[in-house]
C-alpha cells in the first residue's frame, strides 16, 4: 500500500496547533484555497462528464443518493441509544456523516493518481448530488413533531452556499467548455490543485487541532463512533458500487464519499436549522476524527475493499 | 437623526448570523449599521476567527433609546439561547 | 496624556479617505489615532466591504473636548455633503 | 464567432450575487489578484515592447491618446442633454468611459489567443497611456469655470495610483529583463494569467450583481448609454487602428480599449477630484452594464469590425 | 453577569502580545473577551498592520470595575513601558 | 556579472513606498506568500538532502554554527564602542545579524540559477539551523547580569514560530516524500517559486520604505554598520565555506547567510525577551539597509569572493 505524502500536511498544520506554533492561516486565505478547490473539482468533473453519456450518469446518481439516504437514518439511533445524545445533537451529527467533505474527496482523487488507478470522471457529480439529502433528513430528524423549519432560508444556504454553488457552477463551466476550452485554465485549475490541497490540509490541520479539546471533553463514545461509523458507510458504498459497475477507482472514491462526513456545509445548515445542535460536537467528530482517520487509514482501507470485492486482492 | 438621546449598540455575535441579523435590524427600523470581523471567547466557548464558522462579527447599531431597546429584546429572544450573542448599549453624542 | 475629561471619537467613513482623514487630524493635533477595516449600510447606501472602493473604514482618536470639537467641525465642513461620514463621540477614562 | 470560457466565470459571480449565494470573495483576495494582474499584464507587453522601435510605438501612442480624448467630449453632452444629468455626474461619467479597463482589455487579449490571432504586443503601452486622460478631461468639465481642483493629489492619485503604477513598473521591469530574464517567472505571471482571470472575472461578477440595483433605478437611460457609448467608441477605435497601420489584433485591442470604461483607477480619482459626482451612476453604468455587455457581445463585435475593416469579411 | 454596574476595557496594543494579553486577562478572572485587528499611531511611532510584526490588536473586555482595575493594573506595570499600549474604560449597559 | 530581475520588484516596491502610491498588499497576503515562501524552501531542501549523508551534513552543521556564533559578539561591541548604543539596542541588532533572512537566501539561490552554478542541496539545513543560535546570544549579551530571562517561552517562540517550524516541517516532508512523492506537487512549490519571490520583495520594498525614515533619523552610523557587517561576515562565510570543501555555489550561500540578518523571526523574538530595545533600530538596519544591501550588491560580492576563493578568479 503507497504512501500519499500530501496528508503530512495535514498533520503538520495538526502539530502547529498542539505545540501553540504562532503559525496561522489567515481566514480569507482560507477562504481563497476553499473557493479554488471547489471551482477546480467541479471543472476537472464538468470536463470529463462531458465523454459520458449524461442519463445515465444521473440514473445511477439517483441510486447512490437512495442509498446514501440510509446513512443518518442508521447513524441517528446509534447516537441516540448507545452515545446518549440528545435528538438534536444526534439528527446533526447524523446529517454531517450523512454528507459528504469535499477535501477527502480531493485526497481520494490524488491518492488513485498516485496508484496510477483510474476512475470514472463523472464521481464529481455525485459528490454534489449527496452533499445536500442528508442535511435535510437530519432536519427532519431533530424537528419530527417539534416546531417549524423555515425550509426556504434552509434550501437556499445548502443550495446557494459557497460549497455546492462553485462545485456545480464549475461543473456546468467545465462541460460546456469541453477539454479544448478549459485548456487554458488547466495550468492554474488543474497542474496546482495537489499542492492547493496540500496546503488547504495544512490549514486542516490547525483548524482540527483546535477541535481536538472538544473531543476530548466528549468522550470515548465520539471517537468510536468517528471512526466506526465511515467504516460502515465506506462498506455500503463498496456494495453499491460494484452493484453499479462501477471500476476499481469509482468504487474507491463511492465509498470515500459515503465514509466522509461534511464539515463544510453541514455546519453552516444545521447551524441555522438545527441552532440547538452543539457544533462542537458535530465539528468535533466530524473535523477531529473522522476526516484524520480517513485521509490516513480509511482511504488505504477502502481501497483495499474496492479490489477485493472486485476480485483482485490485495 | 434625531433630537433624543442617542446610543451605541453593540453586538457581538457568529458570523453566520451576518445576514439574518442585518435582516432583523433593518426590519426594526435601524437607518444604518457597521460590521467588523472579530474573534473572542464567551460562554460559548472560543471562537478564533481563522474560518467563518468559527470567527465573530461585531455588528454595531447607532439609535436612539427605543430603537434599542426593540432590538435587544427580538435578538435576546431569536438568538439567545442557541449563539454565541454579546450586547451591550452606551450613550454616544452623534456628531454630524 | 492630560487632567481634563478625555473622549473617544469614532468616525466612521468610506477607505478611499482614509490618507485624507489621518493627515487631517494629525494636523488638528492628535497625537494618536486607530484604524479598523468596517463594512455597513447608512445614507449613502451599502458598503459590501468586499472591495476597496467599496469599503469604509472606522478611525478612532482618543482626546479631550476641544480636539474631538476641532476634528469634528473641520470634517463636517469638508467631507460631510460629498462622502459616507458619522462621528460620534463618547467619554471615556484613559487607564494609562 | 467563438466562444471564449473565461467569460461564464463573470456570469457565474453574476449569479453568485443575484441568488444572494454567501459566496464572498474577501477584500484581500480581490487585492491580490488586481495586483498579480496589473503586474503580469505589464509585464507580458515589457518583453514584448522589447522587439519594437519605442520612438514609433509612442508616436503611435500619441495620436492614440489623441483620438481618445474625443470619447468623453462626446460622452459628456450625449449625458447632460439625452440624460438630463448633472454636470458633475455627467462628467464623471465622461471620464470612466474616456478612461479603460484592464480586465476587458485581458479578456479582449484571450479572446484573440482563442482565435489564434496575433496582435502588437506593445499594446499594453496605449493601455497605460489611455489610463489617464480622459481623468483629465473629466475634472476639467466638472470643474470649469466652478471653484479649483487640487491637482496636485489629483495627478498623484492616477501616476501613483495601485493601476498604472504596477502596469508601468511590470513595463519596465518586462522590458529591462527582456524573454530571457523574465523566463523563471513566466510560470507564474504567464502561465497562471488566463486562470487568474477567471477568478477575477468571478469576483467581478459578484460586484457587478451589486451594482444591478443602482443600474436599475437610474433607468433605461444610463442602460442605453452603456451599450451605445461603447459602440460608437469601438468604431472610433476600428478607424484609428486600421488609419495606424495596426493588424486585426491589434485594432481589435485598440477598439476594445477605446470602448472599455475604467472601474478602477476612475473611480478612485472622481471620487478625489469630483466628490459631489453620485458613483453609484458611474460604477453602476461601467462595471453593470459595459463591462458584461464588452466582454459578452461588445469584443465578438469589434473582432468583426476589425475583420471587416481590413476588408476580411466575415 | 453580574448586577454591578459594568464597563467596556478596551486595550489597543501590538499584534505580538495577542496569546501573552489573552492569558493575562483569563488569569485575572476575565470570562470573555474580543480582539480585532487594527493599525494606528501613537507615542511607539507608525503601526501600519501590512504585517504581523507591524499591526495592532484591539482587545475588549467587559467585565466589572473591579476586573478592569485589575488588568489595567497589571499591564501598565508589565507592558507599558516596553510595548505601545493604551486602554481606556467606558461604562456599558449589559443588556444579555 | 550577470543581473537577476527579481531584485527590480523589491525596488519597484521600495518606490511605492517612497512616493507614497496607494499599493498596499494585505497582511493576510503576506502571510500567505511567507508560508508559501517557507514550506517551498524546505521542500526542496528535504527533497536533495534525501541523497547526502546526513550525519556528515549535520556535522558541518555543527562547525557552521560554531563559526556564526562569532558574528554576534563581533556586533556587540561594534555598537557599544563605535555607535554609543545602549546594551539592549546593541544586544538586539547583534541578535538581528548573527540570525539569517529566509529571502535573501532564496535570492541567493535564484542567483545561482541564473549563474547555472549549481550547489549543495542540503544548505537549507543549515539556514534552518543558523536561524536560532544567535538570538540566544543576543539575549544572553542583553541580560547579562540583569534580570531573568524567561526562556521556556522565548525558545518556545523561536523553535515553534512559524519561520523555523515550516522550514523543518517542509524539510522533513519534502526528506520522507523524497522526489517522487513531491512530484505532483512541484507544479505549486518548484516551478512558482521564483515568480513568488517576487511579488514577496515586491511587499518587502514597500515594509522596507517604511523603515527608511528609521533608518535616516538614527543616521549615518547605522547604514555603515548595515553594509559593513555583512561584508565581514560574508568574508568568515567565504573561508568557512572553502574550509568544509563546500563549491562555489555552496560557499556563495553559506556567505549569504552569514551576512544576511533576520527581520521575520528575530524581531518577534527580540520583541519578547528583549522588550526595552527599540525594534525601530534594529528592523531599520536590518531591512533597510542591510537587505537592499545584500540583494544587490552583496551578492554578486560574496559571489566572486566565493569564486576566488576558489581560484577561479573574476
Ligand atoms: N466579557 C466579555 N468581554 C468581551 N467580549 C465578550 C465577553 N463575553 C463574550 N464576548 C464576545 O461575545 C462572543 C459571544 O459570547 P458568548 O455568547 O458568551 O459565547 C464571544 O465569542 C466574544 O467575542
Ligand atoms: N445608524 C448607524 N449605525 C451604525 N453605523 C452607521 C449608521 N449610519 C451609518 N453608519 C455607518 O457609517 C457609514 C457612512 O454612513 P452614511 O454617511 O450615512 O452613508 C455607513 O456605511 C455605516 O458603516
Ligand atoms: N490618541 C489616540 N487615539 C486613538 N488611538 C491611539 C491613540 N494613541 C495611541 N493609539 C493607539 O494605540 C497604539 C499604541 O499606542 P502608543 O503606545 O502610544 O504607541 C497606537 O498604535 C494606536 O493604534
Ligand atoms: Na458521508
Ligand atoms: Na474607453
Ligand atoms: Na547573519
Amino acid at each position: 500500500m503507497s504512501f500519499e505524502p500530501v496528508v503530512l500536511f495535514f498533520l503538520l498544520g495538526v502539530l502547529a496547533g498542539l505545540l501553540r506554533s504562532d503559525l496561522k492561516i489567515p481566514g480569507s486565505i482560507y477562504d481563497a484555497l476553499s473557493i479554488y478547490l471547489l471551482l477546480a473539482i467541479g471543472l476537472q468533473g464538468g470536463v470529463k462528464l462531458a465523454s459520458y453519456p449524461l442519463a445515465a450518469v444521473l440514473l445511477d446518481g439517483l441510486i447512490i443518493v437512495a442509498a446514501a439516504c440510509v446513512i443518518p437514518l442508521v447513524a441517528f439511533p446509534l447516537l441516540r441509544s448507545l452515545g446518549h445524545l440528545g435528538r438534536a445533537d444526534s439528527a446533526s451529527i447524523a446529517a454531517h456523516y450523512g454528507s459528504v467533505s469535499v477535501v477527502t474527496f480531493s485526497v481520494g482523487v490524488t491518492f488513485l493518481g498516485q496508484e496510477l488507478q483510474d476512475y470514472e470522471g463523472y464521481m464529481v457529480v455525485f459528490l454534489v448530488l449527496l452533499e445536500m439529502p442528508a442535511l435535510v433528513i437530519g432536519i427532519l430528524l431533530a424537528r419530527y413533531g417539534q416546531g417549524k423549519v423555515s425550509w426556504g432560508r434552509l434550501l437556499h444556504e445548502v443550495f446557494f452556499g459557497k460549497s455546492i454553488y462553485l462545485l456545480t457552477g464549475g461543473l456546468i463551466i467545465g462541460y460546456i467548455a469541453g477539454p479544448g476550452g478549459i485548456e487554458p485554465l488547466d495550468k492554474l485549475f488543474f497542474d496546482l490543485f495537489k499542492g492547493i490541497l496540500a496546503l488547504f490540509l495544512l490549514e486542516m490541520g490547525l483548524v482540527a487541532a483546535g477541535r481536538l479539546a472538544d473531543v476530548r471533553s466528549y468522550g470515548a463514545f465520539l471517537v468510536a463512533f468517528g471512526v466506526v461509523m465511515p467504516l460502515i458507510a465506506a462498506l455500503g458504498g463498496t456494495l453499491v458500487g460494484v452493484m453499479l459497475g462501477l471500476s476499481v477507482g469509482g468504487t474507491l472514491l463511492l465509498s470515500t464519499l459515503y465514509a466522509s462526513a461534511s464539515y463544510i456545509a453541514a455546519p453552516a445548515a444545521m447551524r441555522i436549522a438545527v441552532p440547538e445542535a452543539n457544533p462542537a460536537l458535530s465539528i468535533g467528530a466530524s473535523l477531529g476524527v473522522t476526516f484524520p482517520f480517513n485521509i490516513f487509514f480509511g482511504i488505504p482501507i477502502y481501497y483495499w475493499m474496492a479490489r477485493y470485492a472486485h476480485g483482485i486482492g490485495m | 437623526m434625531s433630537d433624543q438621546p442617542m446610543f451605541l449598540l453593540t453586538i457581538i455575535s457568529e458570523s453566520v448570523l451576518e445576514d439574518t441579523l442585518i435582516d432583523e435590524i433593518g426590519a426594526l427600523g435601524a437607518l444604518g449599521y457597521t460590521v467588523s470581523d472579530v474573534r473572542g471567547r464567551g460562554h460559548h466557548g472560543l471562537r478564533r476567527g481563522n474560518w467563518r464558522k468559527d470567527s465573530n462579527i461585531r455588528l454595531e447599531v447607532v439609535g436612539d433609546q427605543a430603537l434599542c431597546d426593540r432590538i435587544v429584546a427580538r435578538l435576546k429572544e431569536a438568538y439567545d439561547r442557541d449563539y454565541g450573542l454579546l450586547m451591550f448599549t452606551s450613550p454616544v453624542d452623534l456628531r454630524n
